[in-house]
């Protein structure tokens, strides 16, 4: 019993979310639109089942005396925030919204800014010359950053048309190969799930 | 003085000690950045799921239905338990059969109806002219396609086909590398205009 | 030299080649070309006190890009004192339409609810763009701050897109292609884009059939539009800072295969 | 249960709907005019036609195919070097990152295509009493891929090695989850790094930052542009269906195995299908009938 329901469970919810999609109906829409709220509303557990497993970790560790400090900051933040939210709202000039602002938008936005120094330790590293696919690579990437160059524009018609050539042919014909396998894989994998023939996740005990 | 923006600036110069090495610095702009985050969903996942999507319609307006959801969602916490944890793979499978079925009409279409039918361009312009670059289009999409053929060793017309396959791929990458990297400097230009401009008021 | 060193003076140089060449401002005087200077003399065309909307169509990882292109739109916009109706089709476009609305009001000593104001987010942009088009106090009943619409100065008199002199989409994506597509034709409005550099191409039909009236794109579009101003800023800096960049990256990448090959050479 | 009734309920439940559905939509769709609310709408007729073609010759390859004594893919480069990479990892006395990227969620198939491959490292690091630690940023992937994960410490025979904690929620947001990866592999300092599933641009801050400390590197993704980071910064890549195939070549399934090779009958269809399109456009331009 414990292993049958969950496979009927995913059948029949991928048969209604495959159907739906070929349909315009307001019936269909709204199931669909419900479905969805569904799946935000669970997934909104399982964050919080997520959340419970992180702060209990951490208190762990924060008992066995691992990396105490640390892990006191992260659940020090962590609770912070829905408090934050509870004492002051969340509107504009809140300090819910002060401590995003200040504290959290800004280092997401330097560990994204992190990706232009590691762009150029990969160019220095990843585009050698071993042999004719390396030398395609590498001449295709000297081209195109040749050619987005801002000022390139000012430069030279050449470069940037035969950027714009690369990237609108050769370049995409192989992206849309890339793409049409991801779609052939993705649906071959869907169906075995639908099929109950992936169940790696429902397997056990 | 902007108490925000001497926080800001000093988080960033905190986790751009990363780059020289691991360092308490790092581990602690990287500790409050992780605890700050997940903060920040939970209370956004509060409102804009739990609130609004579940509370409010249930109780105000009395949408029965949602209970069902509602059970679901209580489901996921039978991990903890080590009896009725198999329940909580009912909203799982819930979620993953619902994933599935929606997945292979649009990634059928998205993916691969709509980038056969992009590809096909006649051979010869309006003009009269022969289309160099719709054959390029052409021999890469097939000899691409034939690098993903599994079903047999890539030897013989095959195995050099597929070869040819992957010099496309390989203009594909370096093609996009260089394509995205104006992008990702861009990042930086930006914390680098946040430290001059707001931070150190260097620049106006 | 082993590999971490290596990194470090990687990391270290390009820090450096970015804080230089963003802190030079070159005086050079960049040719224009002709979308941005028609995007120019619209504005400048406009009588004082003309409404346009300024939509901030885009999410916070192009904010490097798009933000120098609504700088310096803002800053024409406000030196020709014209009224701003700032909003958002995506959803992180609200805080950062709010914030650059803010300062540049600031800088030209605008009122909020008298010179500009910011309407906010509306999910399912499609029928927001339609619905406007019949009644934007429908649409928007109160502004971001939580202001009705109808007790705000700039509002008065302003039912629906007659009273509207101009869009400005400011996009990462195809969101100018709804407003194109869904107020065009029916109402005639005018639509100036601002894009990133990648999206450009996609409008290129768009701008040649004029449904687009004009478009400036990417941080190049950005410079050009400062340089006819006169105001270089960060479009300015950044044209610069972008340059410097990737010809750093050429030159890393060409020095990586001196090294490979020196070693190569040097193992056999 | 198993193949006979299996197949009785994909008979009953898939099959006879779609075929019906098949049959009667060309009738429904003529009779209705097209309106924004029909039952069946129109524009997606060539998605149907496609699904229901794909389905076919997944359920042929499957049933077919799939009784053949042999199955034969061709080999991938970069699936042997996942026994080597778990091989090192215990070795050196250290662990290995396995983490599925930003991009994806559950309803992705490619993140069901990394867990077939997690639960074969798990197999594979619970024989060899190698630490598995897998942090993602979504908590139902978390979810699952424990259940995966202990599976594959049952299925080796060490359940007790099995530790849920190393199997855990970080964030959900996209940096504040790169962060966080990053600082795991630097301070682990794992001997190999899997980056399997959908990724977006945290790829290259963690692929560059496990390459500084030296670990092995298999990624996969079905993210095209994150492709190109990873050929760059990895030691092995798969390229986008190869993930897919993977997890079959792995497990050894014969069930994904000839999925793998209903993709193959499918992409020989679209390769014969371009072929044709594009002859009959060069000879008669004005026609249309292959845009979708």
């Amino acid at each position: 019993m414990s292993s049958r329901i969950p496979l009927i469970v995913c059948l029949v919810a991928g048969l209604i979310m495959f159907l739906q999609y070929f349909s315009a109906h307001p019936v269909a829409r709204a199931m669909f639109n419900q479905v969805n709220d569904w799946w935000q509303i669970i997934f909104a557990f399982t964050l919080f089942v997520g959340v419970a497993a992180f702060m209990n970790n951490s208190m762990r560790a924060i008992r066995r005396g691992k990396e105490r400090p640390f892990k006191t900051v992260s659940l020090l933040a962590l609770i912070s925030m829905p408090l934050l939210a509870i004492i002051g709202g969340t509107k504009i000039g809140s300090p819910f919204l002060w401590t995003f602002d200040n504290l959290q938008a800004p280092m997401q936005a330097t560990v994204f800014s992190l990706l232009a120094f590691f762009v150029a330790s990969a160019s220095f590293r990843g585009f050698r010359a071993r042999n004719l696919q390396a030398t395609i690579l590498l001449v295709a990437a000297l081209i195109v950053l040749l050619g987005r160059m801002p000022i390139m524009a000012y430069l030279s018609d050449t470069i940037p048309e035969l950027t714009y050539w690369i990237q609108d042919y050769p370049s995409m014909a192989a992206r849309r190969a890339i793409l049409i396998g991801i779609g052939l894989g993705s649906m071959t994998t869907a169906l075995r799930v639908i099929l109950g023939l992936e169940r790696t996740y429902l397997r056990g005990q | 003085m902007d108490w925000g923006a001497v926080a800001a600036g000093l988080l960033t110069l905190a986790i751009y000690s990363f780059l020289y090495r691991d360092n308490p610095v790092y581990k602690f702009a990287e500790s409050l950045l992780i605890g700050l985050s997940i903060g920040y969903a939970l209370v956004t996942f509060w409102q804009t799921a739990i609130l609004d999507k579940l509370v409010y319609p249930l109780f105000s307006h009395g949408q029965l239905l949602l209970i069902v959801p509602l059970l679901l969602g209580l489901m996921m916490f039978s991990r903890f338990s080590r009896r009725l944890g198999w329940l909580s793979r009912i909203p799982l499978a819930l979620m993953i059969g619902a994933g599935a079925g929606s997945a292979i009409p649009a990634m059928l279409y998205e993916r691969t109806l709509r980038q056969v039918s992009n590809s096909i361009q006649p051979l010869v312009t309006a003009g009269g002219q022969f289309n160099f670059s719709g054959l390029v289009v052409l021999v890469g999409l097939l000899s691409t396609l034939a690098y993903f053929y599994f079903s047999r060793e890539h030897k013989g017309f095959l195995g050099s086909f597929a070869k040819i396959g992957t010099y496309f791929m390989m203009i594909f990458f370096g093609a996009t590398f260089g394509y995205t990297v104006m992008s990702r400097m861009s990042t930086l230009i930006g914390r680098v205009d946040f430290l001059l401009t707001d931070f150190l008021h260097y620049l106006k | 030299m082993n590999n971490q060193k290596i990194r470090w003076t990687i990391f270290a140089s390009l820090f450096a080649v970015i804080v230089v060449s963003y802190i030079i401002t070159l005086k050079w005087r960049i040719p224009t070309s002709p979308s941005v200077q028609k995007s120019y003399d619209l504005i400048e065309s406009l009588p004082p006190s003309s409404m346009v909307i300024v939509s901030f169509d885009h999410e916070a990882s192009s904010l490097p890009e798009i933000q120098p292109i609504s700088y310096i739109i803002l800053r024409h916009l406000f030196s020709r004192n014209q009224r701003v109706i700032g909003m958002s089709l995506f959803a992180e476009g609200t805080a950062i339409g709010y914030q650059t609305l803010n300062k540049l009001a600031a800088e030209y000593g605008k009122k909020y609810g008298e010179d500009y104001v910011f309407l906010g987010f509306k999910p399912q942009h499609i029928s927001a763009i339609l619905g406007m088009g019949e009644s934007i106090r429908q649409v928007f009943p109160q502004d971001y701050l939580g202001n009705y619409l109808a007790e705000i100065p700039l509002m008065s008199g302003v039912e629906n897109y007659r009273q509207i002199a101009a869009v400005i989409s400011l996009a990462d994506g195809d969101r100018t292609v709804q407003w194109i597509e869904y107020t065009g034709k029916k109402h005639g409005l005018t639509i100036l884009g601002g894009f990133t550099a990648a999206m450009i191409t996609t409008y290129d039909p768009y701008l040649s059939s004029g449904q687009l009236y004009s478009a400036v794109g990417g941080i190049v579009g950005a410079a050009e539009y400062e340089g006819i101003l006169g105001l270089p800023g960060k479009a300015n800096r950044a044209l610069l800072s972008q340059t410097a960049a990737h010809i750093f990256i050429v030159l890393l990448v060409i020095a990586g295969n001196i090294a490979y090959f020196k070693r190569r050479k040097g193992g056999k | 249960m198993r193949t006979s009734s299996l197949r009785l309920i994909v008979l009953f439940a898939v099959i006879l709907p779609l075929s019906s559905f098949l049959i009667a939509s060309p009738i429904i769709a003529a009779d209705s005019p097209q309106t924004e609310t029909a039952w069946f709408d129109r524009r997606t007729l060539p998605a149907l036609i496609a699904s229901l073609v794909s389905i076919a010759a997944v359920l042929y390859a499957v049933w077919v195919i799939g009784r053949k004594k042999h199955l034969f893919i061709r080999e991938i480069p970069g699936l042997k070097a996942v026994e080597e990479a778990v091989g090192r990892a215990t070795e050196m006395g250290t662990a290995i990152v396995f983490t599925p990227g930003y991009g994806g969620d559950i309803q992705r198939p490619t993140t069901i295509a990394s867990m077939n491959i997690l639960s074969n490292v798990a197999e594979k690091t619970a024989s060899y009493d190698c630490r598995l630690i897998y942090p993602t940023h979504d908590p139902v992937i978390m979810a699952v891929a424990q259940e995966v994960v202990k599976e594959g410490y049952i299925k080796a025979g060490y359940p007790d090695r099995y530790n849920p904690d190393d199997i855990f929620y970080i964030s959900s947001s996209q940096f504040g989850y790169a962060a966080a990866v990053d600082g795991i592999i630097s301070r682990t300092r794992p001997a190999s790094v899997f980056l399997l599933g959908t990724f977006e641009a945290e790829s290259l801050i963690m692929a560059e930052t496990g390459n500084a400390i030296g670990a092995i590197q298999i990624a996969g993704t079905d993210s095209t542009i994150q492709l190109a980071f990873f050929i760059v910064a990895c030691d092995y890549t798969l390229i986008g269906e190869e993930l897919f195939a993977a997890s079959g070549y792995l497990t050894n399934d014969r069930v994904i195995l000839s999925t793998v090779k209903a993709q193959d009958i499918l992409k020989l269809l679209i390769a014969v299908f371009v072929l044709v399109a594009v002859i009959w456009s060069t000879l008669n331009p004005s026609s249309d009938w292959w845009k979708f």
